[in-house]
């Protein structure tokens, strides 16, 4: 029992060890830990990588032992080693025995460049290399093995494993913020402090930082936008991207000097805008509203891939610009100065924040955010109650509209441009993962949720090739650890640790890590 | 050895402290009824023997198996059912579909059918409606069809929340008269009910919960004549 | 350090000693256009490998991903102009990502050489910073209907483009000239890129009974387009190409349907330095040159005159040094018979520095040659 | 005078007539019980009268007014409320929003009132919250205003449904008293005990209609409904209530 | 008072009641404008129409198939497994290197049943191997998060379907690669048709796709009405903790829909490859939303639903750009148009959705 079971640990981490390598993750390893402690050779970081997946491996394997004795221990660590390593040395044997028939693997997996296959072999004959490729995984797994009973003497392993707690409660946890907090204008001087702050903000910035964290900005007024539409009324919009488009076409058309020669004023165009979006948002509501739940999911997400290839089609070229899209943008004057640089920018992007995240908190603790929460937890009883479910979602879908149509016209004419290629099913689906990483309903969470969203792609930058990999991986990870989110509504926590708490989770419950 | 035995259980919603260590045991053959207020943990007694909701301390045995490591699926297949409370049928699936779920853990067809045919004698409306959508069966209906569900796993031990629950009168007399009758078939049977006048009549012992704990626990013939038990539960002043 | 002295009108980027001179490189290396940023981006950097320094100063290559959006191009534009070692740009790769860059750069005082946006009006833009080394659709569009027309004898074609920037323009543009020349356009039919099936698309067109197809845009979506024209019923009419979709990768994916396309191609002259560079291109990413797309030898060009420019202007001073902006990007634009990859380079003084030769190929037994009559 | 009056009203479930030509009418202020074995058609009446379903024949006036054209949310804003029999709250709200949703067609703060939190907006808040706190009070439920809907126990569920049908009352609790009820229960001892008449269906038909008195005597309603051991009170959680301004 | 309630009621009702007939009167118009004009221009002959019917039914095949796992996921979580066409595109890949794999030992075109065996092979290996990815995401990705909000997976799924895209990119690199079909269902052989004196192809690997994907259909029917396991199904979907006072296993039920949504996955992505003949990293993400859109088009959480959908999907995509005399560039305005259009008069899709809602 326990050796099929640690035999299973084995396989699953020689396997994932596997993909590690067919991925090239490897050679990534190598070379950063390279680049980190100057070495010239790439090998020390590939084989800490694979020894780390091995180790975990027998780790897994003696965790899965009831109650390991020294021997059960070691059996498990020493089976889930063979089994690893076992992969491991076919699979380096295989290949490389292939590549020496002057197989071209490179055709299919193209991560297997002789570089990256010398990096595990040392240039040793296939066999050579996959005996010591067996013998030190084998090795790696007793280590693990050994490791878990040598630490399970430290209690600092559990305290570590405790459950989540989020920013937010850490935060406010801390006694100077406690302190604070009590004292009598403590919410004002807050406010006070944050907008000075935001207000000095642009100084410091340099241009790349204000453009970036104006992006930033400019997705946490949709971020608003959106969590009004999915987070207080609970209508999945996967095509908010059409009122953002809708914004930034407005302003293109109307003040650029191609394709129409209109020519208009920033400050007018920007309500235009706004008013223009809602009333889309309006207009798409009416016939699609009455359909519930992920029915709209698809038909928004339809709606928003409709005006973007409208917008690029052959048929509208001469109306939108087509493909090419709209050039020399408008920017905004005041005064006859022309203030449309990104240092300007950002502030108007943080008038914008501010206004948007002032009118959603306004509105969330009204009668109209009652009525649409609760016509986001039950839709019949909602209108049992008398809430006219229509226009309460109308005016959800119109606001939400409205602020993305602003973010658009700041959008559009900050960059000067704008094209059909910056309104991808992409941008709403980003939209939507910053709400919700963010925490769904919180207004600071949107912040969050920008930060890190547009943030960690920028961080993730020198991960090269692996950047989107490493984003999809941190979305999943993010969700499992903090599914309420970075910094959620209190509500939101409280629904989701209860449920969690409550379920049970019988599946932790029946394995000996977490023992009644 | 007792049918079940659940030995100072504590269980929590989230921080919600619900059962402060319950202590109870049913055994095998008996009817035993939990009474007590709003809010007094009856449900989630039942839920903590299900499995539904794990403690987070203490014991609960079956025939002096720990259930503890055991999924709640594996514990019906223990012989252990319930009929949940709020009915909780399955509303898409047809009443036959949901007759069959009950005795999802049973393989022998010919048996299932006797079990459904006394179901069906039971609850002669649910064999008028075998093919109507659970949903959309009235309240008593549903009611009815959740203890037939139950009596499907032909359990050994039967957890029965508030099964009387939006009866008419007339049925609610003919189900206790037909728990009584498939209690003497050879099932046990643990019994909430709000009913606790009712309850007591037909059960051999009871307990009586407030807050979390189990503050009474007596034959049902004592139970009955107790004063503090009248006054507060059974309405009697 | 002692105080460096720059007479340059936009200044000048100082590199101390123990930095680098960067140079970036942008463009797709993922999303859906990544084939592009990659393999260009693998030409830039053996152009780096083979002159990887400066007076001393070693070059890096900083490599930035758009996706292929002109937000990213932004994003990245303005991160580049906000380092002030960063005095050159191989990029961008998009037109659209080009677009919304080139005003950033202008700013930033930082020389731009693009390997492949080809959209002509971006020449127009008035830019001192902007050159490409690649030849504008309106060339190519000229050429190819004129080639069409007078050489294979063709007067009725259909059009297809992918609806993108390049695709659509170039399209557009053969048509206009074509039409010119006398030919009729039987049927204009735009797809969406990407996809795997455009056999009801290409039957719609085969309803039009035109002689030949003539596709703007990459090579994925047109090895798509020639495998699925026979069974259409298309069968026999040629499919006509651009320079976005020559490449061995096109005749990989259509495999025998690739036969008798034709598409354009600048003429990389057999030369020494080519046979070098495809050797080395495949020994160090192991696909062959131009798998990926027609592009690497235009990166790898444009990355050439950038450094050759740096290496003309720099000067030392003391321990560090000097690299004047403007000087640069003279320097740049007044390259002049530069014997690149893609041939003889010579900039005019919009930025257009490609080579003007260009050649229709021809699939012939699993091979490009030569299209007839050139 | 009748605030709540039902001429033929038939509702068919393919061949099954839950509700059966039924004529039926509650007069102003009074507290009138709807009965019946399981099945008899009582909730499918019940969501004729709010708008769920509607009816294939027969016409439902609430004070005159024809409610048979109005969607459930215009029903309510006439002044009409009600609980279900499957508990229905907004699980994820808690006690106090629950309660002041309830309030809703009383309000009217809009949008812009919402957004500007104008000296109005903020009065009427005021007012809603204390006036769901008395509410609260009423069915018990003091002090569990932030508490979220569904952690609370079965029975407290129930009252909370009730205060939330309350609540949606323009008056204030005291003045209440006017309330016009329609009570579908089959707690004897609630039923006999407050109604002031007594309406049983059985298949659709009313086969009775009278003064708790006159019900408890009938044979046919023992026969059909009550059984034998009538007299015992029996425990039920199923009220359904609708309460008229 | 009263009156005045009744009066605005009224007259918003009305209102309510005429957008419906006024959408369909001013799209029928439309339509039937358009229809004429392109009809009386007579700019495609009857071979024409034979040829865009016939793309739009296999296309619209595949899109059944790979609907046909989204809607049973769907109808069991709630959830749109958004890495659903991902899983795709490995089964494809998988198909391939198996196919590469016979060409390369020289067995795929030896005679008939060489590749014969060849193909089944590639099935069942890209069944197998989608179907293994479908449990790993549905463990990794999906289970920790079974009581979270309902968007929560969302994100998590598009999170697994960024990563699985980038793993093929980066193992199998950005290139695309052609199938190896067996010469005798080479992808433009098969039989012709001769409509209005021309001649129209219909492909072997065609006709495969369209019936593969009815027997997938019917197979799964009766699996999921007919079964236990079927039942069980239906019973976790609607309330887990209630089936698991039943017996039944939760968790293993939950697997065993993501293994068959897996296998039907990976079967879509060996019919892909071998008609379409074209596969790359991306290549699942577009087919995975028409699926989901066909799936909610035939009523969500309905097999015969999901595959009606894909069908009419595909079909709209392929003919109605032409009935309508628009260019192919617009087909996906067409195709989403058509969906908004049938929610508007079949809320729950053409089938309806097998999911009702709760009882007042
Ligand atoms: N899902 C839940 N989350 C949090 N707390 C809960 C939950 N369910 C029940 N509780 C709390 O646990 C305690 C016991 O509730 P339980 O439902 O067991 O009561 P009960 O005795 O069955 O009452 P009733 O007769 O009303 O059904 C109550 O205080 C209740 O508020
Ligand atoms: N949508 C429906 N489709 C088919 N039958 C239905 C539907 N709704 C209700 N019924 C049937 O109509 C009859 C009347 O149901 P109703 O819910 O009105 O009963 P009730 O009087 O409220 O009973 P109870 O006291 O048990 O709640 C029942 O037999 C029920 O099964
Ligand atoms: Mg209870
Ligand atoms: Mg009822």
């Amino acid at each position: 029992m326990n050796v099929r079971l640690a035999s299973r640990e084995g396989l699953l981490t020689g396997f994932i060890n596997l993909c590690c390598i067919l991925l090239g993750l490897t050679g990534l390893a190598g070379t950063m830990v390279g680049g980190w402690f100057h070495l010239s050779s790439r090998q020390p970081g590939a084989w800490l990588l694979l020894l780390g997946i091995a180790v975990w491996g027998g780790v897994r394997a003696v965790r899965r032992v009831p109650d390991p004795s020294r021997n059960k221990t070691l059996i498990a660590g020493l089976v889930a080693g063979v089994m690893h390593g076992l992969t491991l040395a076919v699979s380096l044997w295989l290949i490389s025995t292939l590549l020496d028939a002057g197989a071209e693997v490179r055709k299919w997996l193209v991560q297997l460049t002789p570089e990256a296959i010398r990096l595990l072999t040392f240039g040793l004959s296939p066999v050579a290399a996959a005996a010591l490729m067996f013998v030190v995984m084998t090795t790696a797994g007793l280590v693990g093995a050994l490791w878990v009973r040598a630490s399970e003497r430290y209690p600092w392993q559990r305290t570590l494993s405790k459950g989540p707690t989020t920013v937010r409660t850490r935060f406010l946890a801390l006694p100077a913020v406690q302190n604070f907090m009590q004292r009598k204008h403590s919410q004002q001087i807050l406010w006070g402090g944050g907008l000075l702050i935001l207000l000095f903000f642009p100084f410091v910035l340099g241009q790349y930082w204000n453009y970036t964290l104006g992006t930033v900005g400019i997705y946490v007024i949709l971020g608003l936008g959106l969590n009004i539409v999915v987070g207080f009324a609970g209508l999945l919009d996967l095509g908010y991207v059409a009122f953002f488009a809708i914004g930034a076409y407005i302003v293109a058309i109307l003040t650029a000097p191609a394709p129409h020669g209109i020519m208009m004023n920033f400050w007018l165009v920007v309500p235009i805008g706004i008013v223009l979006a809602a009333l889309a948002g309006v207009l798409l509501g009416i016939p699609v509203l009455r359909m519930r739940g992920d029915y709209l999911a698809i038909v928004t997400l339809g709606f928003g891939e409709i005006i973007r290839i409208l917008s690029k089609s052959d048929a509208l070229t001469d109306f939108t610009g087509g493909p090419r899209g709209i050039r020399s943008v408008g920017g905004p004057g005041l005064f006859g100065f022309d203030v449309s640089s990104e240092f300007y920018f950002m502030y108007i992007i943080i008038l914008g924040i501010v206004l948007a995240a002032y009118v959603t908190l306004h509105l969330q603790q009204s009668r109209v955010g009652r009525a649409w929460m609760a016509m986001r937890e039950d839709e019949d009883v909602a209108q049992a109650v008398g809430i006219y479910t229509l226009q309460y979602k109308l005016l959800a879908f119109a606001t939400g509209a409205a602020l993305a149509g602003f973010s658009g016209v700041i959008f559009a004419s900050r960059n000067k441009f704008t094209g059909p290629e910056d309104f991808t099913l992409l941008v709403s689906i980003n939209v939507l993962c910053l709400v919700i990483i963010g925490g769904m309903g919180s207004i600071p969470g949107v912040v969050a949720g920008a930060l890190v969203l547009k943030g960690l792609p920028e961080i993730l930058r020198q991960l090269a090739d692996y950047r989107m990999l490493a984003f999809g991986a941190l979305l999943i990870l993010m969700m499992i650890v903090r599914p309420e989110g970075l910094w959620p509504s209190t509500r939101r926590q409280m629904e989701l640790h209860e449920r969690a708490e409550q379920s049970g989770e019988p599946d932790a419950g029946s394995s000996p890590e977490t023992g009644p | 050895m007792a049918m079940l035995e659940v030995e100072n259980i504590h269980s929590y919603y989230g921080n919600i402290h619900a059962l402060k260590g319950i202590s109870l045991t049913v055994e095998e053959g008996e009817i035993v009824t939990l009474i007590g207020g709003n809010g007094a943990g009856k449900t989630t007694t039942l839920r903590s023997i299900t499995g539904i909701l794990k403690p987070r301390q203490g014991h609960v045995r079956l025939e002096g198996e720990e259930l503890a490591p055991y999924k709640p699926h594996q514990i019906v297949y223990k012989g252990v059912a319930m009929v949940p409370e709020g009915r909780r049928i399955f509303a898409r699936l047809s009443v036959s579909e949901n007759l069959d779920m009950g005795a999802y853990s049973r393989n022998s067809k010919s048996e299932i059918k006797a079990d459904l045919e006394r179901v069906f004698e039971l609850f002669p409306r649910l064999k008028e409606r075998r093919n109507q959508v659970g949903g959309t069966l009235s309240g008593g209906e549903q009611q009815m069809l959740a203890t037939g569900r139950a009596l499907m796993a032909h359990p050994r031990l039967l957890l029965m929340d508030e099964p009387s629950m939006g009866l008419a009168p007339v049925l609610v007399e003919s189900i206790f008269e037909k728990i009584t009758e498939i209690n003497k078939e050879g099932t046990t049977i643990l019994l909430v009910e709000q009913n606790a006048l009712m309850a007591l009549s037909i059960a051999n012992r009871g307990y009586v919960l407030q807050t979390g704990e189990i503050i009474l626990h007596d034959t049902a013939e004592a139970l009955r004549t107790n004063e503090v038990v009248r006054k507060a539960y059974l309405g009697i002043t | 350090a002692p105080a460096v002295k720059c007479d340059d009108e936009w200044g000048c980027a100082t590199i101390q000693k123990g930095q680098t001179i960067k140079i970036g490189y942008v463009g797709p290396t993922t999303g859906d256009y990544s084939n592009f940023g990659i393999d260009i981006s693998r030409g830039a950097e053996l152009a780096v490998k083979e002159h990887p320094s400066v007076k001393g100063f070693n070059i890096e290559m900083v490599v930035e991903d758009t996706q292929g959006t002109p937000e990213q191009g932004a994003a990245v534009a303005n991160k580049l102009a906000a380092d002030p070692q960063v005095v050159a740009v191989d990029g961008h790769t998009f037109s659209g990502s080009t677009e919304v860059a080139i005003p950033i750069y202008d700013k930033a005082h930082i020389v731009m050489m693009s390997p492949s946006a080809t959209n002509p009006s971006l020449t127009k833009l008035g830019s001192a910073v902007f050159n490409r080394v690649v030849f504008h659709d309106e060339m190519q569009g000229k050429f190819a209907a004129n080639y069409i027309y007078n050489q294979l004898g063709v007067r009725k074609i259909a059009v297809m483009h992918d609806g993108g920037a390049y695709g659509k323009g170039l399209a557009d543009m053969t048509a206009g000239f074509f039409k010119d020349l006398g030919g009729t356009i039987v049927g204009t039919e735009p797809i969406t890129p990407g996809e795997t099936d455009y056999s009801a698309p290409l039957a719609a067109v085969a309803a039009t009974g035109p002689e030949l197809v003539y596709f703007g845009g990459y090579d994925a979506d047109a090895a798509v387009l020639a495998s699925q024209m026979a069974s259409a019923g298309l069968k026999g009419v040629t499919f006509f190409g651009c320079d976005g979709t020559y490449g061995k990768n096109f005749i990989d994916l259509a495999g025998e349907a690739s036969e008798g396309a034709f598409s354009t191609y600048v003429p990389i002259p057999e030369s020494a330095a080519f046979a070098k560079f495809k050797a080395d291109y495949e020994a160090a990413y192991g696909d062959p040159q131009g798998k990926l797309s027609p592009f690497s030898p235009h990166g790898h060009d444009a990355m050439s005159i950038l450094i050759d420019a740096i290496e003309k202007v720099a000067t030392q001073s003391g321990s560090s040094l000097i690299i004047p902006r403007k000087a640069l990007a003279d320097a740049a634009r007044s390259t002049k018979d530069y014997q690149g990859l893609t041939g003889t380079l010579t900039c005019s003084d919009t930025g257009e520095c490609a080579a003007a030769a260009v050649q229709f190929m021809v699939v012939k037994d699993g091979d490009w040659v030569k299209g007839p009559g050139q | 005078m009748n605030i709540l009056a039902a001429h033929k009203v038939t509702k068919r479930f393919g061949g099954l007539v839950a509700v059966d030509a039924l004529d039926f009418t509650i007069p102003q202020g009074s507290i009138v019980s709807l009965i019946g074995p399981n099945g008899a058609g009582k909730t499918t009446f019940f969501n004729c009268i709010t708008g769920f379903y509607r009816p294939e024949d027969g016409s439902l006036f609430f004070n005159d007014v024809s409610l048979t054209a109005l969607r459930p949310d215009q029903i309510t804003a006439m002044g009409i409320a009600r609980t279900y029999q499957n508990i229905r709250l907004f699980a994820n709200m808690t006690v106090m929003e629950n309660v002041l949703v309830g309030q809703h067609t009383r309000l009217k703060t809009g949008m812009l009132g919402a957004i500007l939190r104008s000296p109005r907006a903020r009065q009427e808040e005021a007012e809603a919250l204390e006036k769901a706190q008395e509410m609260l009070r009423f069915v018990g439920l003091a002090g569990r205003g932030d508490w979220m809907a569904k952690n609370l126990p079965y029975g407290d569920q129930r009252r909370l449904e009730i205060a939330r049908a309350l609540a949606s009352k323009p008056t204030r609790l005291r003045d209440a008293l006017g309330l016009t009820i329609l009570l579908i229960e089959h707690h004897m001892r609630v039923v006999m005990g407050i109604s002031d008449r007594v309406t049983v269906l059985d298949y659709g038909v009313q086969i009775a209609e009278g003064t708790p008195a006159e019900i408890q005597g009938n044979p046919r309603v023992i026969e059909a409904y009550l059984g034998r051991g009538a007299a015992s009170g029996l425990g039920q959680k199923t009220a359904v209530v609708a309460a008229a301004a | 008072m009263a009156t005045a309630v009744q009066t605005r009621a009224k007259r918003t009702f009305r209102i309510g009641r005429l957008i419906r007939p006024a959408i369909g009167v001013v799209v029928a118009v439309f339509v039937l404008w358009r229809l004429y004009t392109v009809l009386a221009s007579q700019s495609f002959g009857p071979d024409t129409w034979v040829r865009f019917a016939i793309s739009g039914l296999v296309l619209g095949s595949v899109y059944a198939v790979i609907a046909l796992g989204y809607t049973l996921i769907y109808g069991i979580l709630f959830m749109i497994n958004f890495a659903h066409g991902d899983v795709m595109m490995l089964g494809a890949f998988a198909g391939y290197f198996t196919l590469e794999a016979f060409n390369g030992a020289g067995f795929l075109n030896k005679n008939l049943p060489s590749a014969i065996i060849s193909v089944v092979v590639a099935f069942i290996v890209g069944m197998s191997v989608s179907l293994v990815i479908s449990i790993a995401l549905e463990r990794i990705a999906y289970r920790p998060l079974r009581t979270a909000p309902r968007l929560v997976p969302l994100i998590s799924a598009i999170g697994a379907s960024l990563f699985l895209e980038n793993v093929a990119q980066l193992t199998f690199g950005v290139a695309r690669h052609t199938y190896t079909n067996p010469e005798v269902i080479k992808r433009n052989i098969g039989w012709t048709l001769m409509v209005g004196g021309k001649e129209v192809l219909v492909a072997y690997t065609g006709v495969l796709t369209f019936v593969l994907s009815l027997l997938l259909m019917i197979g799964l029917y009766i699996l999921v009405q007919r079964t236990k396991m079927g039942k069980a199904m239906r019973a976790v979907a609607e309330d887990k903790d209630t089936a698991a006072l039943m017996g039944i296993d939760v968790d293993g039920v939950i697997a065993n829909t993501f293994a068959i949504s897996g296998a039907l996955a990976g079967a879509a992505g060996v019919m892909w490859g071998l008609h379409m003949g074209v596969i790359y990293h991306y290549v699942g993400f577009i087919p995975g939303i028409k699926a989901f859109t066909a799936a909610v088009l035939g009523g969500i959480g309905n097999v015969p639903g999901a595959m009606l959908g894909g069908l009419v999907l595909g079909i709209v995509e392929a003919v109605a750009p032409a009935a309508l005399g628009m260019p192919f560039q617009l087909k996906d305005v067409l195709a989403f148009s058509i969906l908004v259009l049938v929610l508007i008069f079949r809320p729950t899709g053409i089938l309806g959705e097998v999911l009702s809602g709760k009882k007042a």
